[in-house]
């Protein structure tokens, strides 16, 4: 027998073992859903399957009474609206400021400690003063999300923008670029990459906002339908509505994946993980 | 051991009294007394409470009328009103900025907790002068987070309780054009306890009726020690004595159970009942399933609404005519 | 007058002198090969020409100017690594050099300027040999290549000296060969003046016209950051005594074996490529 | 001139630099405070500094008339308590599963699709399940606390127990190592130092959940605090609490730093920026 | 009967044939050396003998018994870097060791049994000259202590077998000229048998008492993975014939020369030391 560390189960049975957690947790679910209706027939802590399907069938494929609309699609389409602006936004000034950080000195001894002490106030206690300075329409939610995720990102950039090797920096300025030409031909292209691994990382924080926004006020979106229909705990679309998200947060980071390893070869052949 | 039982509340004017009652051991001396023990938790979101109840981890919860019926009772939970505790009267209001007249609210966007009492009290407004929900846009918005989101150029309109009513009422520019007291006693506070519970166990229906008028009685007292207790509850909710009192100003309490005993009686309750069941049945809160707004039976001592079947709200004066007749 | 002038140029850091009263003439279109005990200053000494270090008393003069202290496309530098953009591929990171000069702005460029820059940039490539890799990126290539990709890069903007910092210590003995006749070809063919460290005191003889060795001359055991090295040898080199390698050989490793001691010692040395 | 990128403030300059932007947010509050003051003397949401002091004089150093307690040491000591024990808890779950993640391949196959799943779903959809499978005292804060931070600690500690170098396991079992052995005295000790750095990056995702547990069900914490005055408005608490957040996660994160360096300098030597 | 017989053995990845048909026999106590071009396979041989790598085709046994597919104590290696614990100080490091012999659960000894292997531990130290480190970190230590310690640790355990990946291909020929003297006199003390691979075939003549040449004998430039590398020269060490070593090092570089170019073509060649 050779020790643990060195036995390696083959693929098939990799996937199986894989997959057994999730069966169980099924077979859990179910058993307690049983019980609990065998009980109380209209309980709706734990609903059977088939009332997951009949929830999804009249949320997503028929029209709804009060608004003529497919809810279900309603709602994905404007929370990805809202995820996909917040994130890209937050992106695009983490990238600006972060590259700027990152390169400049006196750049980054004048803002790199206000980064720091935003990134430490948890953006939910400070709503208030957001909705006051933003409003309450989509601006706030997007605002939200960005607050919530651009210090981080910035920091991250700024980190990556610091660990491209000196001997880069040196080199270009032996081939003539001046500071502008160093950020755009240099640091931006190799940065590029790490931002769609930090914007990875920081997609579960974005969604937590997104749906706390939408918590707040909104009149769709997926996190609006999960706290409205809290109201009469009705397990029944809530619990697609995780899953769907879930799917949904996979898929985002599944693309990103391959859109990186796409776009820049050269940067995964570097991190064997291709993190 | 002795049978233990679980209730929650949360924070509003009229369930502060739970809290001095819990807190001055005013609900474990009556638990002594029929031998039970009751814990009493304080759950800061309301909507959370109320699932906890549904979900069976609570045996009693305080809650209105309208989510008594709409979530435990749609959810299959046989609940007993045992403790009809105040209505609001006033408590509940329309607040337009720069406007004056409720009329005014056509085409704007009201900000409310949507399916909440405001939601009711909004389409009961409405109603009032000749118009329906279609005429308005409604943005969920949250409890606790309405007062800041007034501020905000945005709102114009909002449907509140207090006391985010009161703060947004006193903002420069702002008219309440419509409250609860326009339709009284139609959004009542509850305790509500699971039936089967109290069936089973009579004693824990005396204890908390017992507590609560006890409380009742301190706290209405014009005495120093009523109004140490009003202080108290106060503080508890986020104010001070003059800010709860003003609360207490706009809602009808029992402070006695010969009140609350004629009120459950009377008929008006089992049409207020009808209208809170046709609104939620309007906006699908009584299940996919129920094919009218009577599916689900409400109990009342003037009558039963709805479904004989399937009742599963019950208003029972019982208790608390135990307590007005000094047998507990 | 000479063309590099370097004039009692000291360089300390804190209480630690790596390099003292370095006095030294260098004509254009010599090479000049330096070896030296690992810590002994060769890399700070080439910084200081490269201009990211300034020396702290004493001066360098190029043709008769003090030597600006800012790396400028007047001195090429090639490293031991890290010295050519990963993002890039063969080609563009030769472009990238006529791309910096002519497009201020976007640092691209597009028509017919590109077309010119590309047709430049093939010449070096082919001139290094790697014309058959122009579209691969440098994760492609092997380390040779890479070197041969970050010397056509430098040479590119035909400086008038080139720095190479072990540019081969990387490499397998079999590859280093080759770089060799590259380096010497490209030596002649563009009339550099070149300053190369190496490891290797063979690879430093057989290479360059001159070999300088960078040696403390003065030791004290107790504080072996209180002297500097110097230039202890300066010989021609290719044609010379065989003996005087060995000679030289001995020395060296006396240093080196202070120094590692001095090293061991102390904490970690500071690491060459702090960031900037 | 030098080009901006190879330009340094010195030191004074740079501390000055840093505390710019401090001071012009500073200045932009005052102004902003002074203008809505002028135009109605009772508005809540911008107030004086002096409203600042006064609320805290009364919440931190007069006894509550309600309990006698000194509700602002109270609420601290209580949120500090719960983050400790959610964090402490999450942490040895991560080291636990996640080492053994990263060390034996049949776990790996069996548990790793899992928690990249559970990574996925975002905390507070589910909070109401929560809620009701771990009851509503301290309990369900510190679940909630640790199902939001776990996933991400596990999957950091089971990347960094990958990358320990294979040349040293290999080594370990040469010196006739077992599994067991490999995993307390050669993985383990170097995934310490790593656990402590992912608890840094994950303690801003921790105060969020924290806050938001304490805003659903508590007597007394700082999230709770903020909530329970939040339906006044009454900005002279809130401010003054977030900022508190604010300066106690820089000082969990300073300690945790030094900690980390004082304990693991074989490691910090390692990660120049001591990360 | 050898001490350690190779029979037949051969090891592909997919398509690719590392090594063919190899067949050699290895006395106790004999000190081999082993050079070839990069990636020929000289690495992926020391595996199976480490028992990290299994041979697709054929058989390895060492004193007439197959050899385990996996490391274990009879084996001891030094790998070229990653060699030490980093979290562990020197002492800490060779006695470990013992700790993993003797306290099967914890791992870590105290009182007397401690304190014996501290003993023993401190001498292993000293016989690779580290006493005056015995508390500091691996990263307080310079490359050539930091290999004396992998050496001592792997000797602590008295394996039978010694197997050595280019350890010292990281140092300074100066540091170097040293650990080959502590090698050869640890060999000869603990009686081993030692493989160690080398990219200087100086060193490879120098050192060992055989030299073992990996090499392909058969290359199809059309696809140079369809053939594995061979051990086409297997000559005594020490006492050579100068000319020799011209010869081997010819067809060394031809095969380097092949090599990188396949390797260039494709992409990258995968890590030596994947994860587990
Ligand atoms: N930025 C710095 N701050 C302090 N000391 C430094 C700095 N840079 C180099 N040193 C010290 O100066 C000495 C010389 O370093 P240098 O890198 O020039 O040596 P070297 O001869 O190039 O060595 P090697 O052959 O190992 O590359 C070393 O002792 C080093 O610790
Ligand atoms: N796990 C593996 N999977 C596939 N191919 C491998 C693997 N390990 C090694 N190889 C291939 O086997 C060949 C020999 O590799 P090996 O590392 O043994 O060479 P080497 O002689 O040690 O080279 P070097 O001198 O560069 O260390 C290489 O072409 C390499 O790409
Ligand atoms: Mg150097
Ligand atoms: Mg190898």
């Amino acid at each position: 027998m050779k020790k643990l560390i060195n036995q390696h189960p083959t693929k098939p049975f990799r996937w199986l073992l894989g997959v057994i957690p999730f069966l169980i947790l099924l077979l859990f679910y179910v058993g307690a859903s049983n019980a609990r209706l065998a009980e109380n027939p209209n309980d709706k802590l734990l609903p059977a399957f088939s009332s997951f399907t009949d929830a999804m069938q009249r949320m997503a494929f028929e029209p709804s009474k009060r608004s003529g609309e497919y809810v279900f699609w309603q709602d994905t389409a404007s929370s990805l609206e809202r995820l996909g602006i917040g994130v890209g936004i937050s992106a695009l000034i983490a990238l600006t400021i972060g590259v700027m950080n990152g390169v400049i000195p006196f750049v980054r001894a004048n803002l790199s400690p206000l980064v720091t002490a935003i990134s430490l106030v948890p953006p939910m206690a400070i709503l208030p003063v957001l909705f006051i300075v933003f409003g309450l329409g989509e601006l706030s939610k997007i605002v939200l999300i960005a607050i919530g995720i651009t210090p981080f990102l910035i920091r991250d950039m700024q980190q990556r923008a610091l660990e491209i090797p000196a001997e880069q920096i040196i080199k270009a300025q032996t081939l003539g670029a001046n500071t502008w030409q160093i950020i755009v031909r240099v640091v931006l292209p190799q940065v590029m990459p790490r931002l769609i691994a930090s914007v990875r990382l920081s997609l579960g924080s974005a969604w937590l906002f997104l749906i706390a926004a939408e918590a707040i006020a909104a009149t769709d979106g997926l996190g609006y339908r999960i706290f409205l229909v809290r109201r009469y705990l009705s397990m029944d679309v809530i619990l697609p509505y995780v899953l769907w998200i879930t799917l949904l947060a996979f898929a985002i980071d599944y693309l990103l994946r391959v859109l990186s390893k796409r776009l820049y070869p050269w940067f995964h052949s570097q991190t064997p993980e291709g993190a | 051991a002795k049978d233990s039982f679980k209730i929650c509340w949360s924070i509003y004017v009229g369930w502060m009294p739970w809290d001095y009652g819990a807190q001055k051991g005013i609900v474990k001396k009556w638990a002594d007394k029929y031998d039970i023990d009751i814990e009493v938790v304080q759950i800061n979101d309301y909507v959370e409470s109320i699932n906890q109840y549904t979900a069976g981890q609570y045996d009693g919860c305080s809650m209105t009328n309208m989510d008594a019926l709409t979530i435990p009772a749609a959810g299959g939970v046989d609940s007993t009103a045992l403790i009809v505790g105040d209505f609001s009267n006033g408590n509940d209001g329309v607040v337009l900025k720069g406007k004056k007249d409720l009329k005014d609210i056509k085409g704007q966007t009201v900000n409310l907790v949507e399916l909440s009492v405001s939601h009711y009290l909004l389409a009961r407004g409405l109603e009032s002068v000749g118009m329906t929900e279609k005429d308005v846009k409604v943005i969920n918005t949250s409890d606790a987070d309405m007062v800041a989101a007034y501020t905000t150029d945005d709102v114009t309109a909002v449907v509140t309780w207090n006391p985010l009513l009161s703060e947004i009422e006193a903002m420069p520019n702002s008219t309440k054009v419509f409250d609860s007291g326009k339709i009284p006693g139609e959004i009542i506070d509850l305790l509500v306890v699971n039936t089967e519970t109290l069936k089973a166990n009579p004693d824990f229906g005396k204890a908390l009726v017992g507590a609560w008028y006890e409380i009742m009685s301190t706290m209405s007292a014009d005495s120093a020690a009523g109004k140490a207790a009003r202080e108290f509850m106060g503080k508890a909710s986020g104010t001070d004595l003059a800010g709860y009192e003003a609360q207490l100003a706009s809602t009808k309490m029992f402070y006695t159970p010969a009140e609350a005993v004629t009120f459950t009686n009377s008929a008006q309750l089992k049409t207020t009942m009808k209208y809170v069941a046709e609104f939620s049945f309007k906006h699908g809160l009584l299940g996919e399933g129920a094919p009218d707004a009577g599916f689900i039976g409400i109990e009342t001592p003037s009558g039963v609404f709805g479904s004989d079947s399937n009742i599963k709200l019950r208003f029972d004066p019982s208790y608390m005519k135990m307590a007005a007749d000094g047998k507990l | 007058m000479s063309y590099i002038t370097i004039n009692n140029v000291w360089k300390e850091y804190g209480d630690q002198v790596v390099l003292e009263r370095i006095n030294n003439t260098v004509e254009e279109g010599e090479f000049i090969t330096i070896v030296g005990a690992s810590g002994c200053g060769k890399t700070t000494f080439l910084k200081m020409l490269l201009g990211t270090e300034a020396p702290t008393r004493g001066l360098i003069t190029v043709a008769g100017e003090a030597l600006r202290y800012e790396p400028d496309s007047e001195r090429g530098i090639v490293f031991q690594r890290y010295s050519v953009f990963p993002h890039m591929t063969v080609l563009q990171n030769v472009v990238a050099a006529k791309e910096f000069e002519k497009s201020k702005l976007l640092a691209r460029l597009f028509g017919t300027a590109k077309q010119q820059a590309t047709e430049e940039a093939m010449a070096m490539i082919k001139a290094v040999g790697l014309s058959h890799a122009v579209d691969k990126y440098p994760h492609e290539l092997s380390g040779g290549m890479q070197q041969r990709l970050a010397i056509a890069q430098a040479l590119i903007k035909k400086p008038r000296i080139l720095l190479l910092d072990e540019p081969f210590g990387a490499l397998d003995p079999g590859i280093r060969a080759d770089m060799h006749l590259l380096v010497q070809d490209l030596w002649r063919r563009y009339k550099l003046t070149i300053f190369m460290i190496t490891h290797d005191l063979k690879e430093g003889f057989y290479l360059g016209t001159r070999l300088w060795v960078f040696d403390k001359d003065r030791l004290d055991p107790q504080a072996p950051g209180a002297f500097g090295a110097r230039i202890t040898y300066d010989v021609p080199a290719g044609e010379v005594d065989p003996n005087a390698g060995n000679i030289i050989e001995e020395d060296v490793q006396a240093t080196a074996a202070a120094l590692k001691q001095s090293n061991s010692d102390q904490s970690q040395p500071e690491l060459d490529g702090a960031t900037p």
